[in-house]
């Protein structure tokens, strides 16, 4: 049961992955008064995108040619690793935090290479930023998902989920609001959107993710535009689990329940991420360092008011 | 940042009813069904290259992404790397300066792919034809696969030309 | 009037003698008042030789009297001068300034003398004067700025502890003396030799010349 | 009986090269006659090593230490000599010395081995003083042996300091006499008897007090103690290299021997080692220190040698004042840099028969140009920095290991001084033997350098110095360094 | 037997001293010490595989190597473990230098630095087996004694002056350690581990607190802990590259090894001291990595990098100090054990990935002909096989996923993590900014390590040098590629062994894992997820993708690249150096030359740019020129006037008469 849960878990994730990021558009391009693509756009993007050829740069060597596979497997392992509507199903040497804040590192580090093996200003520009960005939010990453580790008592994304299935709204997600704000603040980081960066600009000088894949095309890019989409289902999928623990497939939940808060958390974390886009503006990049110790401070934050709880001063 | 909120929901959607521009409504589907038939589906990216215009079929293109026409519901959508695109549009005659740049551009892009010349200057070379800054029209350079004639082409007419192109391309 | 009490005043006349070198800029007035000394110097062992009853006293004072009161003067103004060096003497304070502080050495002589009086058996004028005379060959050894006055110096100093040991043991015993006088004779013989190359090399006596070996 | 012998042999060895009529018959000649000393030194020190009584016979006075001290200037004498047969060869070559001068300076080596040991071998203590300033005379002449600059100023300033402060020393000679007499009551030759004076009756400590101070200035002054050292660096950067190393090597050592003996009857008059253990802890630790700062900004390598030795007496100084147990680190110490010393300064010597300078801005890469000179260089330096299997390294770790706990904040000092030391060398020396930068050395001026007797003499030092240290590291040499120390006790 | 195998490793680093000097005439002499040295390191490796199977059949014993009436030689559960570093690190190093000196016969003055390097060998091994505070400090100072010398191998003015700091802080490292074991041993140097620990115990308190700070200063100057870590990065990379592995990747884990050992030799670490240890090792890993991601010189980046490492070994020392003092209950015993794990596993993980790294850099030098990164590149292209050994030392060197680092580095991650679930609120706080402090710390090492491989290896060769470099011998791509090999294997061999290991199976198969409380970890596990989503990937792209290539030139909007039009290592790093301006002090210089007397705008402008550590412009230079200032203004004692010196006696004599009175 828990394998086939699993690998449910898992395969749902890398299906649904591309319609996120169809459903952040469409969400947009309402805030933008527009009717917008629907929402399955980027499966056909990403099958036509597969069904091209490819031109690559004469000055890149294997890694570039690497740097999608690493990429995609690691969005694979993501997508089976953390947990979005079950828990208790992914065997715990897994699903330690530590490993998926060094799967997501792994795969900055990856495109990073990706980006300095073309040759290219513009990828080498994107590279470095992402590389700054990359190693800035690792404390507020860490101290924020310890944070919820630390109130679970449980060190692997799955035991967390379990934690905040368990509790109350007030006695659980309430005290870790600082905490889940940390870490919506690092997931934004981690998936190159605002306020840290900007995915559907056309200007260089501005582009962190986007300048490095400028010199993929075809099936390359299309592994590295999918894997973006499942870091970012994951990563807002497990988030908004943690924040509106409701409907989480265990023995005994109800189908129905599960399916519908599912699409509920799914929908509402599109939501999010399109209004955040919507409502504010990107951040200089000069300004980072900032932003970047605001989510470590509301991480530490989160740390002391879960602290209070805890010994319950 | 909330009273920019404010704003979008007052003003609530602004995009045409489709009823109001259903021949464009109607041309982009055809669009779409046209490049659904060329390779199995496709959502076609361009890649746009000014390559020597008065910025008028710049406006226009722009146009393509407001409210208004809003060609991002019929898939379509301007990318920043030819890398990426399946459609190059060029605007301008080709002056001596750009025709690297958009040679360049053309050799990045992987097959299949589309060359749109976007106005009479990028078909002709327009008034500036034989002069001294001007390597030609595009089609000296770049085998093109559809021109879209106008000085500049309204949207409308940019999204027919399209169109013609990805017909042209399942042709071949 | 016993030999004790000459042996004192011979004492007491060698430091002032040596108070005088301490302001003389002039190579003949140091050299007889350097004479001067000896010869005082000798007669105050000699006439301990008498106190006492010392034969290898005689000795010494006579040897002391040869080198020193004859010997050392006579050759040493006899080789600056066949070296065509200049006899006008050089110093880093003015002559009334040495004078005082040889004063000063003479007065701070007698205080530590009283001290030292009382912790040994000595006469306290010999202490004192035998005190002085290092004092005052120091105070030569430190203001004088060519080598003839550093060696006067140097004399003054050894013809002190000389005394010195005249004061606290009526002398050393006479192996040692002659030692000693032989090897202050080897070093007259060096410094010589020294001041002659001084003089060859940069027509001059002064320390000035050698203060090229620092740090 | 070989007391005397030793003693004449030397003195007549004087006398061998002035007869001869090349300049390298005069350094073979004094090659021949320090050998010989060398033989009569060896047949006298090895026998009082061991010996578990001393011998007093007239004019001598013969104990493990001085049996030591003899072993050492016969040996650092010998080496000289070998050295002084390349050193003294190259400079005639060149006409820097003549053939004369070259017999002097054989006849005043001699001498002055002659006078180090009599200082040693003296029973009596105005001997002992007669010969400490008959060394100063001695060499006076060497220092003053090339026709340079420098020359006369260095002699002259050593001239008059050593013998301003051998005529202090005489005061402290004096001071002796006057207690030995008012307390044996007679007067005369031999109640300055050393052997004597230690087994005589209390002599007054006021006066012994007073002795110890003068003969500690007095002698010091020899010794290179701070702030009497100032001649030493002029003098043995101006003296022939050989003669530079018999005059780190030894003859420093010599005039703390002195001092030794002198501290030696001074605690068994006043009963306790408090008083000149104080002294010479205050000036070992002010010697090392000053010494490590004028190293840390030398900019000539004979004198940074020098001053090295200077720091190296300080810290003997300081060994000595940490009682019994300091004595076996001033034994081994001693050793030590005299071993190590010498070494240093006949591989100075090729250099600077090599590179006319002595100036690091003016020598580079010597280990390029002057391989063998520099192999055994290096060895003597580190030999000299306390790196294993350096005697020194012994000493050193045997001086801390007393001293950390009794005197923490001398020991400080001394710390500090033993790192401004090493940084000092490393600043100065090893560019100096290995830099490749600073000038390019033209391929003729790598010409392949020759064995010769200066290197041999440096192995031999090399070699004894590596038996020793690793004899002490292995156990063995401890017992009888221990034996040798009880002599200062 | 074991004796006999340790003892011929001995023997045979000695003896290959002897050979270099005994054949420095010989055209093999090279070949013949590093054969020795091989072999010595194979004999140690023998052996530490033999005492490894002997602990783990549960017998616990000292292997007694040499003994002389002073001092002895053996190796403990301890010195054996370390020893195997060294005897790893010396096999591979010399496998390296076989290949790698021959090609600088005429740079190096052979037979002097493999005499130097055998020593240096003999040095570390001796300090390891040492058994007593005598033996110890001979051993280290030949260590370091000889470590100077192959700093200083290529005579250049830089490496001199880098071999004099070193040796500065060698010394001033020696002495701290010198007189720290004596404090501990009650003044005698010859007594055994066991009798220091006796006479410790009996030290007061005051006494143990300075003999601590001492050893601390001595062994943390040799690791380069903060602040005594300047002389760290200038001096390894001086070396020839196969010492700079031994002394980068082996020498300061003997540093590592002396303190552990003399902290064992303490009674009781109060809880001050060990946070002193903490803040430290994380003050170094900060700085060295910081230092790290600005430095543009390969090697010297590398040396900072072993800051940063060895900071985070100190501070998992400290950790294991910190917990007997922290209330972590029942968690106790499986903190001890992964932090422990985390201590092996990591020195073992840096010395290898450390010396691979130093290697491979040396052969991309050898190649190249310089260190610069700003003039390397496009690399890749031209060395696959080598480049892929690079890249896998960098992300190991990064602590990412599947290498093994990454599993050592998990073992200190996590019970930090764990650390304050049972502790009070305040530690509890404080190992939150422990973890924050060490995740920044992770996170630069990747865009440090990052950085070194893209800008070396990636996009098109910065300068001529880089474009004409030849084929990558494959005796140079080997040893590299061992360690990068021994790396990842650690993860998968030795992390399962270590914290305590459970079997879990996951969809059949059974994976051995490291489980702490809360939190578990499978090496194999990873490995496996990894490989098996890369294979699936990788299937998918060959079962649907269309796979036509064509090779174009970059594109980048239009004009013509050039090579210099790419970011270079300065620029790359540039947003670091940003937001960190306070602590890496940058200085540019601007020189503007006038081209024409009328005309200032018509000038020649020259931008000449350098960082500069915090600590050299508010420590070092400080304390260097005040030592230089005062040695010169003592200088002035000695004036020339002999005068002045005479009466500089007489002063001497009045103030001893004084004291006499």
């Amino acid at each position: 049961m828990n394998g086939m849960l699993f690998i449910l878990q898992g395969v749902v994730t890398l299906m649904l992955a591309p319609l996120m990021v169809g459903l952040v558009r469409f969400f947009k391009a309402r805030f933008q008064n527009r009717r917008g693509a629907v929402p399955w756009l980027p499966y056909v993007s990403l099958w036509s995108l597969f069904a091209k050829d490819m031109t690559i740069t004469r000055y890149s060597s294997w890694v570039f040619r690497f740097v999608p596979f690493v990429l995609a497997s690691i969005a694979l392992v993501l997508a089976f690793v953390v947990p979005t509507f079950a828990y208790g199903v992914v065997p715990p040497f897994l699903s330690n935090l530590f490993l998926v804040g060094g799967l997501f590192a792994f795969g900055s580090a990856w495109l990073v290479l990706g980006g300095m093996d073309t040759a290219s200003a513009f990828g080498n520009m994107g590279a470095s930023r992402e590389m700054t960005l990359a190693a800035l939010v690792e404390p507020a990453l860490y101290v924020s998902l310890a944070t919820i580790a630390f109130a679970a008592g449980s060190w692997s994304l799955d035991g967390m989920l379990a934690h905040e299935a368990g509790l109350s709204w007030h006695g659980g997600a309430l005290p870790l609001s600082f905490a889940l704000g940390a870490l919506l603040l690092v997931a934004l980081t981690e998936n190159a959107r605002y306020p840290v960066d900007n995915p559907a600009t056309h200007l260089e000088l501005t582009m962190v993710h986007e300048a490095m894949v400028l010199e993929y095309s075809g099936p390359y890019l299309a592994l590295l535009e999918y894997a973006a989409a499942v870091k970012l289902t994951v990563t807002m999928l497990f988030l908004f689990a943690l924040a509106l623990p409701f409907g989480l497939m265990h023995v005994g939940a109800s189908p129905l329940a599960v399916v519908f808060w599912y699409i509920v958390r799914f929908v509402f974390a599109s939501f999010i991420v399109a209004f955040i886009e919507s409502v504010i503006v990107k951040m200089r990049f000069y300004r980072m360092q900032e932003y970047l110790s605001l989510a470590l401070f509301v991480a530490l934050a989160g740390l002391v008011l879960v602290l209070m709880q805890q010994f319950s001063f | 940042m909330l009273r920019l909120l404010a704003t979008v929901l007052k003003t609530g959607s602004k995009a045409e009813p489709v009823s109001i521009v259903a021949d464009e409504h109607v041309l982009g589907e055809n669009l779409r069904k046209a490049v659904t038939a060329l390779c199995g589906g496709r959502a076609l990216r361009i890649r746009h290259v000014d390559a020597g215009s008065t910025n008028a079929e710049e406006y226009e293109l722009t146009a393509l992404g407001n409210a208004y026409y809003d060609a991002d519901r019929f898939g379509l959508s301007f990318v920043a790397s030819p890398r990426h695109a399946d459609i190059l549009t060029v605007s301008g005659p080709v002056t001596r300066s750009m025709a690297h740049a958009l040679v360049a551009a053309y050799e990045a892009m992987p097959e299949p792919r589309i060359v749109v010349a976007v106005g009479d200057g990028a078909i002709t070379g327009g008034i500036w034809k034989d002069s001294y800054a001007v390597v030609g029209p595009v089609s000296s350079l770049l085998p093109v696969d559809v021109e879209i004639p106008g000085d500049p082409p309204s949207p409308r007419v940019v999204l027919e030309g399209l169109l013609a192109a990805v017909r042209s391309a399942s042709r071949k | 009037m016993g030999p004790v009490f000459l042996s004192g005043a011979c004492l007491v006349g060698a430091v002032l003698a040596a108070f005088l070198m301490a302001s003389r800029m002039r190579l003949a007035s140091l050299a007889s008042l350097y004479a001067i000394q000896a010869m005082l110097l000798s007669a105050a062992v000699a006439f301990y030789a008498v106190a006492h009853g010392d034969a290898s006293a005689y000795a010494v004072a006579g040897l002391t009297f040869v080198l020193k009161a004859l010997l050392i003067p006579y050759w040493f103004v006899r080789i600056v001068r066949a070296h065509g060096s200049s006899e006008r003497l050089v110093a880093y304070a003015r002559p009334t300034t040495l004078s005082f502080g040889a004063l000063f050495s003479v007065s701070f002589a007698g205080l530590i003398a009283q001290e030292l009086a009382r912790a040994s058996s000595a006469p306290y004028v010999a202490l004192a004067s035998s005190i002085a005379l290092i004092l005052i060959g120091f105070l030569m050894l430190v203001s004088r700025r060519d080598m003839i006055g550093l060696g006067f110096g140097f004399l003054v100093v050894e013809a002190g502890v000389f005394a010195l040991g005249l004061a606290l043991t009526g002398g050393m015993p006479l192996f040692v003396e002659l030692g000693a006088l032989f090897d202050l004779s080897i070093f007259f013989v060096l410094l010589v030799a020294f001041a002659r190359r001084a003089q060859r090399e940069h027509a001059s006596l002064a320390t000035d010349y050698l203060r090229e070996l620092i740090g | 009986m070989t007391a005397t012998l030793l003693v004449c042999a030397s003195f007549v060895s004087a006398f061998l090269p002035l007869r001869t009529r090349s300049v390298r018959a005069a350094v073979l000649m004094s090659l021949a006659g320090s050998t010989i000393v060398l033989a009569l030194g060896l047949a006298l020190a090895v026998p009082a090593l061991v010996a578990s009584a001393s011998v007093a016979s007239g004019l001598w006075y013969l104990d493990p230490l001085s049996g030591l001290l003899v072993l050492l200037i016969v040996f650092v004498g010998w080496t000289a000599a070998m050295a002084s047969v390349s050193y003294l060869s190259a400079e005639a070559r060149e006409s820097v010395v003549s053939a004369q001068q070259v017999r002097h300076y054989g006849a005043l080596s001699a001498l002055f081995v002659c006078s180090m040991l009599v200082v040693v071998l003296a029973n009596n203590l105005g001997l002992m003083w007669v010969a400490l300033e008959a060394t100063t005379l001695t060499t006076a002449l060497l220092v003053a042996f090339y026709a340079r600059p420098g020359s006369l100023e260095a002699a002259w300033k050593y001239l008059i300091l050593c013998s301003t402060g051998i005529v202090l020393g005489l005061m402290g000679v004096m001071l002796v006499y006057a207690a030995a007499t008012s307390a044996i009551g007679e007067s005369g030759f031999a109640v300055l008897s050393y052997a004597a004076l230690l087994h005589s009756a209390a002599l007054p400590p006021a006066l012994m007090r007073l002795a110890f101070a003068f003969v500690l200035v007095g002698f010091g002054t020899k010794v290179g103690l701070v702030p009497m050292h100032a001649w030493l660096p002029d003098a043995h950067s101006s003296a022939p290299s050989p003669v530079s190393g018999m005059l780190s090597g030894i003859l420093l050592t010599t005039a703390l021997f002195a001092v030794m003996r002198y501290k030696t009857l001074v605690d068994h008059a006043l009963g306790s080692a408090g008083y000149t253990e104080t002294l010479l802890l205050v000036f070992g630790a002010l010697t090392t220190l000053v010494s490590a700062l004028f190293i840390l900004v030398q900019l000539d390598y004979k004198r940074l040698l020098a001053y090295s030795s200077i720091e190296h007496m300080g810290l003997t100084t300081f060994a000595l004042g940490l009682g019994a147990p300091g004595a076996v680190v001033a034994v081994i110490h001693l050793v030590g840099h005299a071993l190590a010393k010498p070494l240093l300064f006949y591989g100075a010597g090729n250099v600077l028969v090599r590179f006319k300078s002595t100036k690091f801005d003016r020598v580079w890469g010597v280990a390029r140009v002057l391989p063998y000179t520099a192999g055994l260089f290096v060895f003597g330096l580190l030999a000299l920095l306390a790196v294993p299997p350096s005697p020194l390294f012994v000493s050193e770790l045997l001086l801390a290991a007393q001293a950390v706990a009794a005197h923490a904040y001398l020991f400080a000092v001394i710390a500090v001084a033993l790192v401004l030391v090493f940084a000092g060398f490393a600043r100065a020396f090893f560019p100096f033997l290995f830099s490749r930068d600073e000038a390019p050395i033209q391929a003729h001026e790598l010409t392949n350098e020759r064995w010769n007797s200066a290197h041999t003499a440096m192995t031999l030092h090399a070699v004894v110095l590596t038996g020793f240290g690793v004899a002490l590291f292995a156990g063995y040499a401890l017992p009888f360094i221990m034996h040798i120390a009880a002599a200062l006790a | 037997m074991l004796a006999l195998l340790y003892g011929g490793a001995f023997l045979l680093s000695g003896a290959a001293a002897l050979a270099a000097m005994a054949l420095a005439r010989s055209a093999h002499q090279s070949a013949v010490t590093h054969a020795l040295l091989i072999l010595s390191g194979l004999f140690g490796l023998a052996a530490s595989v033999g005492y490894c199977i002997e602990l783990a059949h549960g017998v616990v014993r000292v292997v007694p190597v040499y003994a002389t009436a002073l001092f002895a030689f053996f190796v403990t559960p301890l010195s054996g473990f370390f020893l195997a570093l060294v005897f790893l690190g010396v096999t591979l190093t010399s496998w390296y230098a076989l290949g790698y000196l021959p090609r600088y016969h005429t740079h190096y003055t052979l037979p002097w630095l493999d005499f130097a390097t055998s020593l240096f060998v003999l040095g570390m091994v001796g300090t390891l087996m040492a058994g007593q505070p005598f033996a110890f400090l001979i051993a280290w100072e030949l260590m370091s004694v000889a470590a100077y010398f192959l700093i200083i191998a290529d005579g250049s003015r830089e490496s001199l002056t880098a071999g004099f700091r070193y040796l500065l802080m060698a010394q001033l490292g020696f002495l701290a350690l010198l007189v720290g074991l004596l404090l501990l041993a009650g003044g005698d140097p010859f007594a055994s581990w066991a009798a220091v620990a006796h006479a410790a115990a009996a030290l007061p308190p005051s006494a143990r607190l300075g003999a601590f700070l001492l050893l601390l200063v001595g062994f943390g100057s040799k690791a380069g802990l903060v602040p005594l870590h300047q002389w760290l990065p200038a001096a390894h990379p001086q070396a020839p590259s196969h010492s700079s592995a031994l002394l980068s990747g082996v020498m300061l884990k003997v540093a590592l090894y002396g303190f552990i050992l003399s902290v064992g030799l303490l009674p009781a670490v109060p809880f001050s001291w060990a946070m002193l240890v903490i803040v430290l090792g994380l003050a170094s890993a900060f700085f060295g990595v910081l230092h790290a991601v600005v430095e543009n010189d390969a090697k010297r980046m590398l040396a900072w990098s072993s800051i940063e490492h060895m900071g985070l070994l100190f501070t998992g020392v400290g950790l294991l100090l910190a917990l007997p003092n922290l209330p972590v209950g029942a968690d106790a015993a499986a903190l001890t054990a992964a932090l422990t794990g985390f201590v092996i596993l990591h020195a073992l993980n840096h010395s290898l990935f450390k010396s691979g790294l130093f290697m491979a850099t040396g052969a991309v030098v050898a190649q190249t002909h310089t260190r610069d990164l700003d003039r390397l590149g496009g690399l890749a292209q031209r060395w696959p096989l080598f480049s892929g050994a690079f890249l896998a030392l960098a992300l190991s060197a990064a602590a990412l996923p599947p290498t093994g680092t990454f599993f050592g580095e998990w073992l200190l991650f996590q019970p930090l993590a764990i650390g304050f679930r049972s502790a009070a609120p305040a530690s509890s706080l404080g190992a939150a900014l422990v973890l924050a402090v060490v995740a920044l710390v992770g996170g630069l090492a990747v865009f440090a390590f990052v950085k070194l491989f893209s800008v070396m290896f990636l996009g098109r060769p910065r300068s001529s040098a880089a474009e004409q470099a030849g084929e990558m011998p494959l005796l140079l791509t080997l040893p590299p590629l061992a360690a990068a090999v021994l790396v990842s294997l650690s993860g998968l061999l030795l992390f399962p062994l270590l914290a305590q290991p459970e079997r879990v199976r996951l969809l059949g198969l059974p994976f051995a894992s490291a489980v702490l409380p809360g939190a578990a970890m499978s090496s194999w596990g990873v490995v496996f997820a990894l490989l098996g989503s890369a294979a699936a990937a990788a299937a998918f792209y060959r079962a649907f993708a269309r796979r036509t290539i064509r090779i174009t030139e970059t594109w980048d909007c239009g004009a013509p690249l050039t090579a210099r039009m790419q970011y270079t290592a300065t620029g790359f790093s540039a947003p670091i150096r940003f937001f960190f301006r306070a602590l890496v002090l940058s200085k540019k210089t601007l020189v503007v030359e006038p081209v024409v007397v009328t005309n200032p705008w018509i000038a020649k402008r020259r931008l000449s740019w350098a960082t500069e550590s915090f600590w050299e412009a508010g420590l070092y230079r400080p304390v260097g020129r005040a030592a230089i200032a005062i040695s010169a203004s003592v200088r002035r004692l000695q004036n020339g006037a002999v005068q002045f010196y005479l009466a500089l006696v007489f002063a001497a004599l009045v103030g001893v008469i004084l004291f006499a009175l």
